[in-house]
């Protein structure tokens, strides 16, 4: 036989009595655009990108430990900056630590994303049509940006992803003892861990909306989607409860079809907690979204559910004790998170029934999503039937005892990772007044720290959710479901006032629910923004958090505001995975607004999103290691992102020096000259003590030097309000951001200029209301700012 | 030197942990510094008092980086002599590099002054400092309720119930603060 | 068009005007051997294999570190199976940072694999074909066994290292925060990465072998393979010197290919450490291994090297700091261990090497592994002038300055990880005597730990060489070239007198050199047992430090020992990766001697050798994530491991309970009765704290319920007389080994059935020398044991 | 309680770290124990007087488990009353199994005392004492030359110029263990 050449076009006529066996098909591709410069980058292909931002974005370390424990030569003590016997130190060590916390990240995203397809390549086969309705065209902007492949069905993706695997498992090789000693490098394969994760989150949700048909730009999709209840008070458990928790939707999938199927949608509660159940509501309508992770232990503790069944993902260690506690038979379905459970995958669902209800085993591993339905809501049914009139919230006797036999010791608090002050409360409500304790529930995490160490064995988590009961048991609000993807007609809508900076810009609210103060918070930053006519889209467990507040009239943020990416939208845009469309934004931005090509053109389009695209990312509370690298997903594509205090924690922060002349030279691309510009975006990655601080800094951290003067009057304006607002007072360096008069915001210009005149010292022309001499540089509307010498026009 | 266990129990990073101290000793270590920062946080509006001590320590001549949203109490106080608005995770950036000339540009600290601000944020930009300021040598301590193993010094954990003990303590601090 | 079915027979008559563009083409596999149950396991299809494994070796852990820091609800405090803000216990907790460990070990090779085959087919086209000659008929037993697949050319190892990449990622989602609850599935899943990393390494052995012609059974091959110079005595520093570092081949295959190609083999040294080091003395003749990981600190500090080139993994992190020390530049090869170096691959040779040998820059990065011999060998001719005259060995005058300065304070001790007394040593070299500093030469691991404290900063690792120098540069020593596969020819010999126990076993010291007393007990191992015609299989840095020591007659183990895969040979199998070899002759065991098909059959073949194949592991200097991978590899196959004392700081063991009667039963698969059986083996995974008990347990450790009494007597008269020779007694557990008499050595029988009788109580019939009563089970010849229910024969 | 550096300095566990204390009250914690085993490790043979403390608090009826190759110095003694051999790993995986029958088939031990062992490898097995041999509590002291945070109690870290010391501490304990 002939041999063949890879990716050539070979000819049929050629071969005469042969039999093919066809591996796999690859359609010729369309030219649907021309190869960019850097198609599937491997780990040193945009190194020259990372280490613009990181010289830019100094990465800033501050250790959680001293020390390092990787390798037997361990424990190594690296404080201050010393040597560990493999030679490295501890700058060094700490990109290491963020490395490792990104890969974990982005595996999590990546092997969900593999899990799916397998699944549903099984289900329906690898045609799965990739279409996202009629104002979607770009239907996947990360695969086409990173990969430079338009996926045409769930097929496809079986390269993306392979793509992926080979990437995190070279960079997980990085990590071993013995490989990097700079800190920088370390930092520059964290990025491009955090591109590959933005990179699997799309696969991920593009796999699912595709199988799944969850909304897009069909009927009833986008700003259109539907609303859902959210709230622990939403669910009734006068009926039988399946409660879903975890990030993989297809084994909750199943058991909404097992219900509709059966008739029994209004006889059986399906409520979810994360992700999952995000991903529940946008295939099954009747689906209840329970809470978000930082109630999860106080929900299994309330007993509510009939039957858990887990998937992956932010599902407490300890699940398989606590739904025992509650006689709550458990279903494991996914192969990473098997607790220890029997796999009874294609065994006789009677049988599994049997076992599960009898209590013969606390749980079972089914890792076929389509065996779950029935298992499922037939446990629940019987499981029910046994539960009624169990409750497992203290009754007013036990509550008291409780509070009474609290010693104030303290360590409780010593143990609470918010150092909440237990003992305080439990006094006060053993003299009568619970409102302390009741407080506590919403700032409480419910990790559940406080009860490991409690001398008198006091179930605090219990004691204070009893505290709350009353209205925690009220408690409900609505969520639009998410509506996955941006439309592109959305984005030519609002192109132009987004890079112009008339529209303010994006805020997106990602992530976990770790926040210093409670989930209130979460609610203040999408209505201030959402008010303000930014574009708020949220994902995860702040689009569901935020959710549980109403005002006066009794309406959620979604209530309040429409769901268009447009002014003044607040977006629901799904689960985890779902925040790709927020970079899917951006990308559009460059390629459907800016015309920038977009395939295997990573680098330039990042580029252009840092310096053009007014948008900032926030985990008020980032906690895991999906954060972590979703976080840096968004710093490499060149977005900010503020996190809460914890974030600190994370060891690593992408902070500039303002102060630093040579740090904030841009290129103009019109002419190659360099400019030195006002620090826009000032940071990439920053921790705010409270939310009062963060206001203010993702309003500043939305600014960027391609403002036209009327957009940066406009986010001027937001940045000096929300200072003078939450701190009362002027933010220090606003003047940074002035470049002419028309910067400033007309309604208080002379005030402004007045201002910069006292107290910078410049020279204003009061008859022409110009500044004359002053700020960094002078406006110019036709400044084209980059970071890279190849996109200069003509060299001068 | 007592043993303490950090406000939050497992925040042991390593070999080097701080010790902890009485406010004069704590005190005439901070009037041992050249170039003082005195750096407070949001927990600084948990009552007048805390913000009046800043003041207090303030009007000794010690510049004061107003981090979280304290600038507020500042601002309703009508004390802003030498008080700047920072972010904190900002301004530690600032502070671990030698070369940065400080709030008045004349120069980065060789001392600063952890106050009023949250434990776990507090305890990571000190231990940025511990780490990689070390060269020419900053030091760091801490005058919150916390005992905090990354500050060079700080004092006990103090609970609610010893409010008034602790005032006392930060009131014998700024007595004993001599510049 | 038609859809096609991927995977069908598709006849080219049914096409018509139809241009196919050719993806992959899949020759039609021949039919080799029937598909077994397991093909391409994915996490939970060898669960119950390792769940029977993890019963019986129920996992040992001994903490680390008492927290948690993997995400920013940390740090948590777990000290006493305490919960963190998760959920998590420490025992779950502590199988995840195993399982973390490992993820790091298997990556490192399958990465390393996976950068091997880009490299090659780049150069060579993916049909360089698998044939490792006539004795070789099976070429990869590992990726047979595992995914099915028998290896035709390199190009057939995507899909191999494709479905490791998957797993690998699949895995790492599992450390997510929130995710497995069971230390059982932790450690199933750190069996399935030990298992995979053992098929990365075969992947990677085997892409190079047949890329560079390394020794197969090939003429010279096999035991014939040359001798090599080993020791820092070997180098000639009046040449120029290159010296490589790391595991990954090209860069020094490059190198010596340009020495060769322009006549320079004896105008430049070649030398290496570790296993690119071994590699490359299977590709280039002239190379000379200088030293093991121990050692790369001394060997850079002693300055011998012109140019330094790095690639991946046991690399010093501060190697960059440490060359600029030396004025020896550094090029870096591969993307993982950059070091902050500017690429300058496809730049102008000799602007490179100009800015090299000016110390413009301090070196280089070069990510084509054909541009770098040109680069490496110019600049080290240029060099080497520039460095003439210059020595880094310390003057004797400052060699007693500095062991004058020493104040005996006691903190280099504190922060050595072997509590080396330092301070002593200096003291006695003040006094004059330099012994004690220059015996801690072979001790020291040579980390560099101790000069980061010492307050008078005394280059404490420079005085050590300094007093060792005059041993060191006479060091050389000879060692047999890595020879990759044992041949099928060899395992038809040794099958029946390994299984049946007549070669009492083998021994495979493998990895790293963290050794708790210095080189010369590696060798004292390898001596002991290839002296009692075990079979010594060596890879790695114990294959290089065991070539150190000479006996009286200035021989090495090497030179004292054949080379055959046979009682009594000491055989270099090769670098890391070709440990993976050692898995191949143990599975060819199983299916060469005893007919087990392979394809597929992972668990069946597992539990073949756990009870079958009497071979052990030795890690003695355990160090790093690839050695826990190692070892786990090893485990799940069913081979134990001891460690060196070190290797309890990987946290977990498997350890057995010979008390435990259930946990010995197995079944005889004959009649599917169940048998109580001796400890065979006793442990997977267990530390000694020194090398003479090392020895014994080593020798109990290759014990196998399946010996014959013949194989067990000689088994036990090793196990015993090493325990007399080393620990002066005898076991205390040896009579659990005695089945019948004629289990025990002749010579010593009478004596032994005395003791038996006296300390046992067992009965004995002195006329017939029979054992009566006593012993846990008769001996059965026919016994054939197992573990899986599905093997017996005919059910009872 | 006096603070101590590990004798590896990066051995810090977490929050929970054991005393120093003088040979006296390690004696006398240890006349406290039920069923106590002395478990000794290679380092015993560094000296004849270490090992003749080992007979001797084997002679106040504590058995012995030789780890190591400790064993040999016992053979050489011709002390074998109680003295087994264990590999010091294993020996470790039975101790934290209540029902482990122990090595006289009467139950396991309520209270180990480490003496002769490489330091980092006691340190592990003491780790995992203290995490998981925590019902019924199993009470681990060392008496080596090192502070040992993962023990219960040990001694400070004692440099090799102090050796006579060491012997004269060896020498209380033995006489202060009560039995
Ligand atoms: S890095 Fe984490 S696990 Fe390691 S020593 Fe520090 S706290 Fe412990
Ligand atoms: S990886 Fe390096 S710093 Fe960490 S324990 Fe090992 S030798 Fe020490
Ligand atoms: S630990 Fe228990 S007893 Fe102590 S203050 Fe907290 S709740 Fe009260
Ligand atoms: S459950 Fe709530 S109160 Fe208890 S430790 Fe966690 S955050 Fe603190
Ligand atoms: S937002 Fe964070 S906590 Fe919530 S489900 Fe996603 S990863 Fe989990
Ligand atoms: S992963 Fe779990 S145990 Fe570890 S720090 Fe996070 S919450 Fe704590
Ligand atoms: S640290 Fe330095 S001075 Fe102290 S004992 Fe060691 S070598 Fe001597
Ligand atoms: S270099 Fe040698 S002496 Fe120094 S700390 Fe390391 S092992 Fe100990």
């Amino acid at each position: 036989m002939e041999a063949l050449e890879r990716g050539r076009i070979f000819t049929i006529s050629d071969l005469q009595n042969v039999r093919i066996n066809i591996g796999e098909i690859i359609e010729e591709e369309e030219e649907w655009e021309p190869m960019g410069p850097h198609p599937m980058p491997r780990i040193a292909t945009l190194r020259d990108w990372d280490f613009k931002l990181l010289n830019r974005y100094k990465p800033f370390y501050a250790p959680l430990c001293d020390m390092c424990c990787l390798c037997t030569y361990g424990k190594c003590d690296l404080t201050g900056n010393k040597k560990g016997a493999c030679g490295i130190r501890m700058d060094a060590q700490q990109g290491r630590i963020v490395l490792l916390a990104c890969l974990i990240g982005c595996s999590a995203h990546c092997a969900h994303g593999r899990h799916l397809l397998h699944d549903m390549i099984k289900k329906f086969g690898r045609d799965v049509p990739i279409d996202f309705g009629p104002e979607v065209n770009i239907e996947a902007p990360l695969t086409r940006l990173v990969c430079g492949i338009k996926p045409k069905t769930i097929g496809d993706y079986d390269k993306v992803l392979s793509y992926v695997e080979e990437q995190i498992v070279q960079l997980a090789d990085a990590l071993h003892t013995g490989q990097e000693g700079s800190h920088l490098d370390f930092e520059s394969k964290a990025l491009h861990m955090g591109m590959l994760d933005s990179l699997s989150k799309e696969a991920a949700d593009i796999i699912q909306i595709a199988c799944y048909h969850m909304p897009t730009s069909y009927e009833g999709g986008g700003p259109d989607v539907p609303m859902v209840d959210v709230g622990m008070g939403t669910i009734d458990t006068t009926k039988p409860v399946v409660l879903v928790i975890g990030h993989n939707v297809p084994p909750a999938a199943d058991i909404g079809a097992y219900l509709t199927e059966n008739g029994l949608d209004d006889k059986v509660e399906l409520g979810g907690i994360c992700c999952t159940a995000i991903d529940t509501t946008r295939v099954y309508s009747k689906a209840k979204l329970v809470s978000a992770l930082g109630r999860q232990l106080r929900v299994l503790r309330a007993g509510i559910a009939d039957v858990v069944v887990i998937d992956e993902q932010c599902i407490r260690a300890d699940v398989l004790e606590l739904c025992q506690h509650t006689q709550s038979p458990i279903i494991a379905t996914n192969d990473k998170a098997m607790h220890g459970l029997v796999d009874r995958t294609d065994d006789d669902p009677d049988k599994i029934v049997n076992d599960l209800v009898s209590g013969r085993v606390p749980g079972v591993a089914i890792l076929e999503p389509d065996q779950v339905g029935e298992v499922a809501v037939r446990t629940a049914l019987e499981v029910d039937k046994k539960r009624k009139g169990l409750s497992y919230i203290l009754s007013d006797d036990e509550f008291k005892c409780y509070v009474n036999d609290c010693i104030q010791c303290g360590s409780c608090t010593l143990a609470c990772p918010n150092g909440l002050r237990i003992g305080e409360a439990n006094k006060s409500a053993a003299a009568g007044n619970i409102k302390p304790l009741a407080d506590l529930f919403d700032i409480c995490v419910g990790c559940g720290r406080c009860e490991q160490v409690c001398k008198k064995h006091i179930p605090i988590v219990d004691v204070v959710t009893k505290a709350a009961y009353p209205e925690v048991k009220e408690e409900k609000g609505r969520m639009r479901i998410g509506r996955g993807p941006v439309w592109d007609s959305e984005i030519r809508e609002v192109g132009a006032p987004l890079v112009l900076g008339t529209i303010p810009g994006i805020i997106a609210p990602i992530g976990c629910g770790n926040y210093p103060n409670g989930t209130k918070e979460v609610q203040l930053i999408v209505k201030e923004f959402a008010e303000r006519n930014y574009i708020v889209t949220l994902t995860g467990c702040m689009a569901i958090d935020s959710a549980l507040w109403k005002d006066e009239e009794g309406k959620t943020v979604y209530e309040q505001h429409h769901g268009r990416f447009d002014a003044g939208g607040v977006l629901n845009i799904g689960s985890c995975v779902s925040n790709a469309h927020i970079h899917g934004a951006a990308i559009k931005v460059a390629g459907v607004f800016a015309g920038r090509p977009l395939r295997g053109n990573y680098e330039e389009i990042a580029d252009y999103i840092l310096s053009r695209v007014g948008a900032c990312g926030v985990a008020w509370g980032a906690m895991s290691q999906k954060a972590a690298s979703i976080a840096t997903g968004f710093n490499r594509l060149g977005i900010p992102a503020v996190v809460g205090p914890h974030g600190a924690k994370y060891r690593r922060a992408f902070m500039s020096r303002p102060d630093r002349k040579e740090d904030w030279t841009l290129i103009d691309a019109t002419d190659g000259s360099k400019v030195y510009v006002e620090p826009g975006p000032q940071d990439l990655l920053v921790a705010c003590e409270t939310v009062e601080e963060a206001l203010p800094m993702m309003a500043k951290l939305c600014i960027r030097p391609s403002d036209t003067d009327r957009g940066r009057s406009i986010k001027l304006t937001h940045y000096i309000d929300l200072s003078l607002k939450y701190l009362n007072t002027y933010p220090p360096d606003w003047h940074l951001f002035v470049r002419a008069a028309s910067d400033l915001p007309i309604a208080t210009r002379n005030e402004l200029l007045k201002k910069l005149e006292e107290e910078q010292g410049w020279k204003i022309d009061w008859k022409m209301k110009k500044i004359v001499e002053g700020p960094i540089r002078a406006y110019n509307p036709s400044f084209n700012p980059t970071n890279l010498e190849r996109l200069i026009r003509r060299k001068k | 030197m007592v043993m303490e266990i950090p406000f939050d129990v497992a925040n042991i990073a390593g070999p080097e942990t701080g010790g902890i101290a009485p406010p004069e000793v704590i005190g005439s270590y901070i009037t041992s510094a050249k170039k003082p920062l005195l750096v407070v946080g949001s927990e600084l509006l948990w009552g007048d008092f805390f913000l009046d001590i800043a003041i207090e320590i303030g009007k000794k001549g010690i510049p004061i980086a107003a981090t979280g949203h304290s600038i507020k109490g500042f601002v309703e106080k009508e004390y802003m002599d030498n008080v700047t608005y920072y972010n904190l995770h900002e301004l530690t950036n600032c502070l671990r590099d030698p070369s940065w000339k400080g709030l008045d540009g004349g120069g980065n600290y060789d001392f600063v002054i952890f106050y009023g601000i949250l434990y776990y944020y507090a305890s990571q930009m000190l231990s940025c400092i511990k780490n990689f300021a070390t060269d020419p040598l900053m030091r760091a301590v801490s005058i919150d309720r916390y005992y905090h193993p990354n500050a060079r010094m700080s004092f006990t954990n103090i609970s609610p119930r010893m409010e008034e003990q602790y005032k006392d303590m930060l009131r014998k601090l700024v007595v004993s603060i001599k510049r």
